[in-house]
């Protein structure tokens, strides 16, 4: 494709902005706490109208922005891609298909998939059939992806997965999985891993949906059990696959700025809060209170500078006087300012914050809302973890000391805490 | 909870502990989850026969306590019920059979809660935007023989199971505490939703509620110093029952730092984990100390008990939920889950550091103290 | 500092690095220490020389940037005095020279302030009990062709040194800005002591000081659009020099972990400690954030300037305090020794969180503008 | 001695009470922030009337409350210093021989001093003729106090010792000093060490004084050149110093309920501060600011809990339910409560803490303060080593990996930044 085919930016933008207009809803506002959306019905009926959103964006060709043409997409650039989310926001938009549908999944597709799997997969995602998700992390895992205990053993031209995965957003509503799982027990732990991708709805794999403790059920828990996958539904060499997991990690860590992602501008995860905490401190009658005040300033504060520090990091990951890595600062950053408001949200709730009545209206479940404050500092990767990456791959301070380097991974010891079944 | 202990304190409190042991386990709070009550009348029996609601009130009234400072020894239970996050109306039960018993330690209520067959309630705070620790809203008026109650209390404990609310109400510039029969009419009470899973809490409507005025409890408008002390003595219930909270958190996650491992080795030997769990042993120890120091003054009446009960809610209250949100942070993901074990004690804590006075408006009283002292000097 | 600049920036940004290693190393800051004015003449002409002090004054009244956004390279300069802890009234002599230069510029005091012969200082807050930021007690009255003010700012920036001080003052309810030359009659200056080794502040008493309504900028009673832009430019300017300091300090102490061993190993082995630096690596990339966009938005008079400009003195006089502080405590006790040369960096940013505000008042004026926002709304 | 022969405790009290109302001044407030107490000849004068009230506590008997009566003390118990420590609050004190002179000291003497030593020197130290000092950190040494480089070398009857000590509070003034060196390279760090005394005032000794960043010149460092030391001036056997300098740093770690020790009951090195704090609010015009009395309450909540800890933690170790190591407990409370303080009493005083002037009043030199804000986390043993020793030692983890175990001391790496003059 020749440089001179691309379409102008100027011009991508206000084609953007006519469909957008023409054919969206204004977004609702953000909502905070991860609480409960409702019946399975209602949270389906919301998956579909997504995939609706996605299949009009891809008629009107503003799906897949960054996408070569040959999978179905614009094969524009990431200037075009900040465009559109210019461009929509304050709009709905299909945010069920961001992530991890287009990243990290389709991201790792389009650097290790083979040319058939792009065929099949990549169109179908821009078209909103198919909604994909990780199965990643594992119940004796925590923080340690690659060590995955899940099991997959060749049988031929196919493989026979037993295991479990688990912190998988809305399993039951999505259609393929992409899965990291172990196929060789006697090498080192980064050693003998490859990943996979397979319909989640199939035998061999049973969903239970995880209750949290504010009652969402948004995570599920998997269990594989014998399940059959053909070899071409691999991806990257056999036994390679922490070479496809490291740039997994990378475009999950670089999701903010990734330019397969559609994202409303000036929206970010941790933001949007100060419009609550207003909300509450009348609703709790302490807007003139100088505390609340202060927490006020504090809790706008941090909003501010997160998105200034996401700024930095992405002019610098882009030029490239910052390495990838530096993602992890603001990942760090956002789980610690989301505790720390928090924890203001409900300072400045006050009494009701432990029992309330439904007409409390703004004052009402925050106290459920501070019993998940920790959520935005585990998912998505641990604060810790970040602080590792940080100390170790941007500050170049030395590497903790790895017990499970230099050994098969079948001898790396597991604690009495943690069962599974071996190869 | 003291380092130490009297063999009777140690008899009262390893009774309990078994008791909760088999009768409250976590499955046991899980069920209650959907109970109306959210206790059963038997076990709540059982556990009057162990002592539960005798602590404030003296011998002569038909209670007891094992040391010469009943509210020491409640703290003790109260610490159990937080390491349990254990069922049942021990706090407001506790109060107002105290302060019944010394108002009129024949009142046959008293006799009622010690075994265990009643249930009472004391409403002292009040809803948005009265709901400053210390506001009182609430009129009680006297009319002829009788005195008439206006206004809202909230969040009352357990005010649809009690059979009696001892409401704090104001008469002219003074306090007046009123026995009043939850069947009396005009009288309105709505559930609440609690971050807790068995504690209960409503909204009481007093609309120009009239009982006699045997039903005051002291003296008309003369209840301050009353008001004050089943104040402080719920404040010091409450900071053992989050120490006991805390406690069991920083128990179960020092067990799951020893036991989980992560690139091949025990979280417990991570030393940034090593650290953060350092400090966790520190606030924890301090929450001890202040609890009991609070619990101890309050029970010997001191003239610091005001200032160290406000002290331990504001540090317990504060630092307790760093704690315990560290514990889930440490457990990952299945820290946040219903599931585990570990919401229980942090459900418990939340809704402890809200019942009477949060910790900046018990921060603002030590201030107060400290101020009022030196203007004074 | 923005992690790539335009090559003019680049180089503007590098000799003037290079010009502050060569003359103001710390044992020439040390020196100052016991000098009167803190700086030394021949220094600040060539600073001066440099382009120091041209750049919030346009080219028509002989300054220039090098980009299109004056403050935005100003910042570059204080972001190395930050680093440096350098001498020099940087901030003063800028905000001068920029609103004198607006008013009028073929004013003679421009002049001789680029080209570092004069210095000039600007007069906003006030002595306790008119401290808050924004308070203005002084007076300023129309006496037939005369200005009469009346009253006391402090801190005043090197107000024994300046020729001429810009005072805001108050005249009825508006704001108007008066340039006063120090040896007017009525002008008392006492020098006060402050927590930096080379910047100095004096109390500046005005007793009925007299001058000719000529010395008004701008309009009488019409200041107050002039003095916010002004406030906000040295918000921006104590941003930048604040988060150089930070650098500075974080790189000093990074250099430290790696190269003092401690039972055997770095301390840059140690995992608490690498824990720590990742939190203050954040920090520090967050305060430079902030307060890139600070100067980015204040310079171009975006509508988010003022919330933005209060939001990087809020967070970065916060989160710097504890950056540095914890450099302190990681180099141990030679860190709070003054041969050491971190306190000099520890120094610099403990002055500019004071200045023009501390932490908590930025974070209640950004409060505020998202009150008026949510009331206009 | 007969357990008879003991005076009761309430006896003793009213003796003590007795004597201190009639010969001690009331104390005066306490101060914090370490300043600068001003010219060396004020300090030479507070330092030699320390020694005049030692003296005279010793001639009413109040002198070494629980040391043998064969060593110039009275032969009491912990009951009995605890009363004095009672009858002692609100008067002033030998404040400069408590610390180090009488513990670790003199406590160090008596756990593994010859019988010669003891004679020598306790009746010394009690009739206020001798102040010691701790000889042990070291430049290079940081928080690795059995790291010593200070090198003794036996030459017949004596030692010649080399190297430097820092962080000495006046060693200028004092006379003794209880000194770690090593004198043997050739074995594990802990093996090799010896502990001496010798008087600090002799050639071979030079001393600076070292200037804080407050002005304060409190602390000295040391520099040793072929100093000669008499063998019967060793403290314990050859190369087992750190059997020695184990039950050093516990001595120095409980400090607090040391029962050699002297402190006005209710005193804490953390406390007290809430006078300042009010003070400085009022000064500020902020009393009635409810951000201010926020933080103003914070203060004394901190205050009121540290004592309550300090007492838990004495009571806990005296009954033996808590181990001496639990001591690390309080030391990290207080360098936390220490550091949230100071950044208390500088948020209260605003703009005052960057320029003031002398008329400020309470206001003045708060800035010079904050800048000092670490110290109670630095000084006295770090809170990291605090930290270590509380998961170590109170919660029973895993010990951190020791490069330095198993090898000869000679071959530990010390890094780029250290030099040193070995054996």
């Amino acid at each position: 494709m020749s440089e001179n085919a691309l379409e102008d930016v100027e011009s991508f933008r206000a084609r953007a902005k006519e469909f957008i207009h023409a054919n969206l809803r204004p977004s609702v506002g953000p909502s905070f706490g991860m609480r409960d959306v409702g019946s399975m019905e209602v949270e389906l009926a919301l998956v579909e109208h997504d995939r609706a959103l996605q299949r009009a964006l891809y008629e009107a060709g503003l799906a897949g922005v960054c996408v070569p043409k040959e999978y179905g997409g614009q094969g524009l650039t990431p200037a075009h891609q900040r465009a559109l989310n210019d461009a929509i926001s304050g709009f709905e938009y299909p945010g069920r298909f961001q992530a991890p549908t287009f990243s990290p999944c389709m991201a790792v597709l389009l650097d290790f998939g083979t040319e058939e799997q792009k065929q099949a997969h990549i169109p179908a995602m821009l078209r909103g059939e198919e909604l994909w998700m990780q199965f990643l992390s594992e119940p004796s895992g925590g923080s340690d992806v690659a060590g995955a205990l899940t099991n997959a053993v060749r049988d031929g031209d196919e493989w026979v997965m037993n295991g479990s995965k688990i912190w998988t957003t809305g399993a039951w509503w999505s259609d393929w999985a992409l899965c990291l799982a172990r196929t060789n027990w006697d090498v080192e732990k980064h050693r003998g891993l490859t990943v996979f991708i397979f319909p989640i709805h199939q035998a061999g794999i049973e969903i239970r949906r995880i209750e949290m403790l504010n009652g969402s059920k948004e995570f599920c828990e998997e269990f594989i059990t014998d399940l059959r996958i053909p070899d071409s539904d691999r991806v990257g060499d056999v036994d390679e696959g922490w070479t496809v997991g490291t740039r997994w990690m990378m475009h999950e860590r670089t999701l903010m700025n990734s330019s397969y992602v559609t994202m409303p501008a000036g929206r970010s995860e941790g933001g949007g809060r100060i419009g609550d905490a207003l909300a509450i401190a009348a609703a709790a009658g302490k807007q003139d209170d100088p505390v609340v005040q202060d927490l006020l300033g504090e809790l706008e504060v941090l909003e501010l500078v997160s998105n200034a520090l996401q700024r930095r990091l992405g002019d610098g990951m882009r030029a490239g006087t910052m390495s990838p890595q530096a993602s992890a600062i603001g990942r760090l950053f956002h789980g610690s300012a989301g505790v720390r408001s928090g924890s203001i949200l409900f300072e400045i709730v006050g009494a009701a914050g432990g029992a309330w009545e439904d007409e409390d209206g703004e004052l009402a479940e925050r106290g459920v809302d501070f019993l998940m404050r920790q959520i935005g500092s585990i998912g998505g990767g641990t604060t810790e973890i970040a602080r590792n990456v940080i100390s170790e791959r941007v500050l170049g301070m030395p590497r903790e000391r790895a017990v499970d380097k230099g050994i098969a991974f079948r001898d790396v010891p597991r604690g009495p805490s943690s069962q599974h079944s071996e190869a | 909870m003291q380092p130490s202990l009297e063999p009777d304190q140690q008899l009262l409190l390893s009774t309990t502990a078994k008791f909760l042991d088999e009768f409250a386990p976590p499955a046991e709070v899980r069920r209650l989850r959907d109970h109306d009550a959210g206790f059963e009348p038997d076990y709540w029996r059982r556990g009057a026969e162990l002592g539960w609601t005798s602590l404030l009130v003296s011998e002569d009234a038909g209670g007891g306590s094992v040391s010469d400072n009943g509210l020491v020894d409640l703290a003790l239970i109260a610490h159990e019920f937080g390491t349990h996050a254990a069922p049942g109306p021990l706090l407001p039960t506790s109060i107002v059979a105290g302060a019944v018993s010394r108002h009129d330690p024949g009142h046959e209520l008293v006799g009622a809660l010690l075994c265990g067959d009643a249930v009472a309630s004391w409403a002292f705070t009040e809803p948005v935007p009265n709901d400053a620790l210390g506001t009182v809203t609430v009129q009680a008026r006297v009319d002829g023989g009788d005195i008439v109650l206006r206004g809202t209390k909230r969040p009352v404990e357990s005010a649809v199971q009690a059979s009696h609310i001892l409401v704090v109400a104001a008469t002219g510039s003074g306090l007046t505490q009123v026995l009043v029969p939850t069947d009396a009419v005009g009288i309105e009470r709505r559930s609440m939703k609690t971050v807790d899973l068995t504690r209960r809490f409503a909204s009481v409507t007093f609309d120009d509620v009239r009982v006699p005025v045997t039903a005051v409890i002291g003296e008309v408008g003369g209840a301050a110093p009353a008001v004050e002390e089943q104040l402080q003595q719920a404040l010091a219930i409450l900071a053992a029952e989050s120490v006991g909270a805390m406690q069991h958190a920083f128990d179960m996650t020092i067990e799951w730092a020893f036991n989980r491992y992560s690139f091949g080795r025990s979280l417990a030997s991570y030393q940034a984990l090593k650290h953060r769990f350092a400090d966790m042993k520190t606030w924890l120890e301090a929450s001890h100390a202040i609890a009991d120091s609070a619990a101890q003054a309050v029970g010997a009446k001191s003239p610091d008990a005001a200032k160290l009960a406000s002290a331990a809610l504001a540090y317990i209250g504060h630092y307790g939920s760093e704690l315990l949100q560290d514990c889930v942070q440490l457990h990952g993901g299945i820290g946040v889950t219903f599931e585990h074990d570990l919401h229980l004690m942090l459900r418990r804590h939340t809704l402890d550091r809200t019942l009477y006075g949060t910790p900046a408006e018990h921060r603002r009283r030590v201030a107060g103290i400290d101020q009022k002292g030196r203007n004074a000097a």
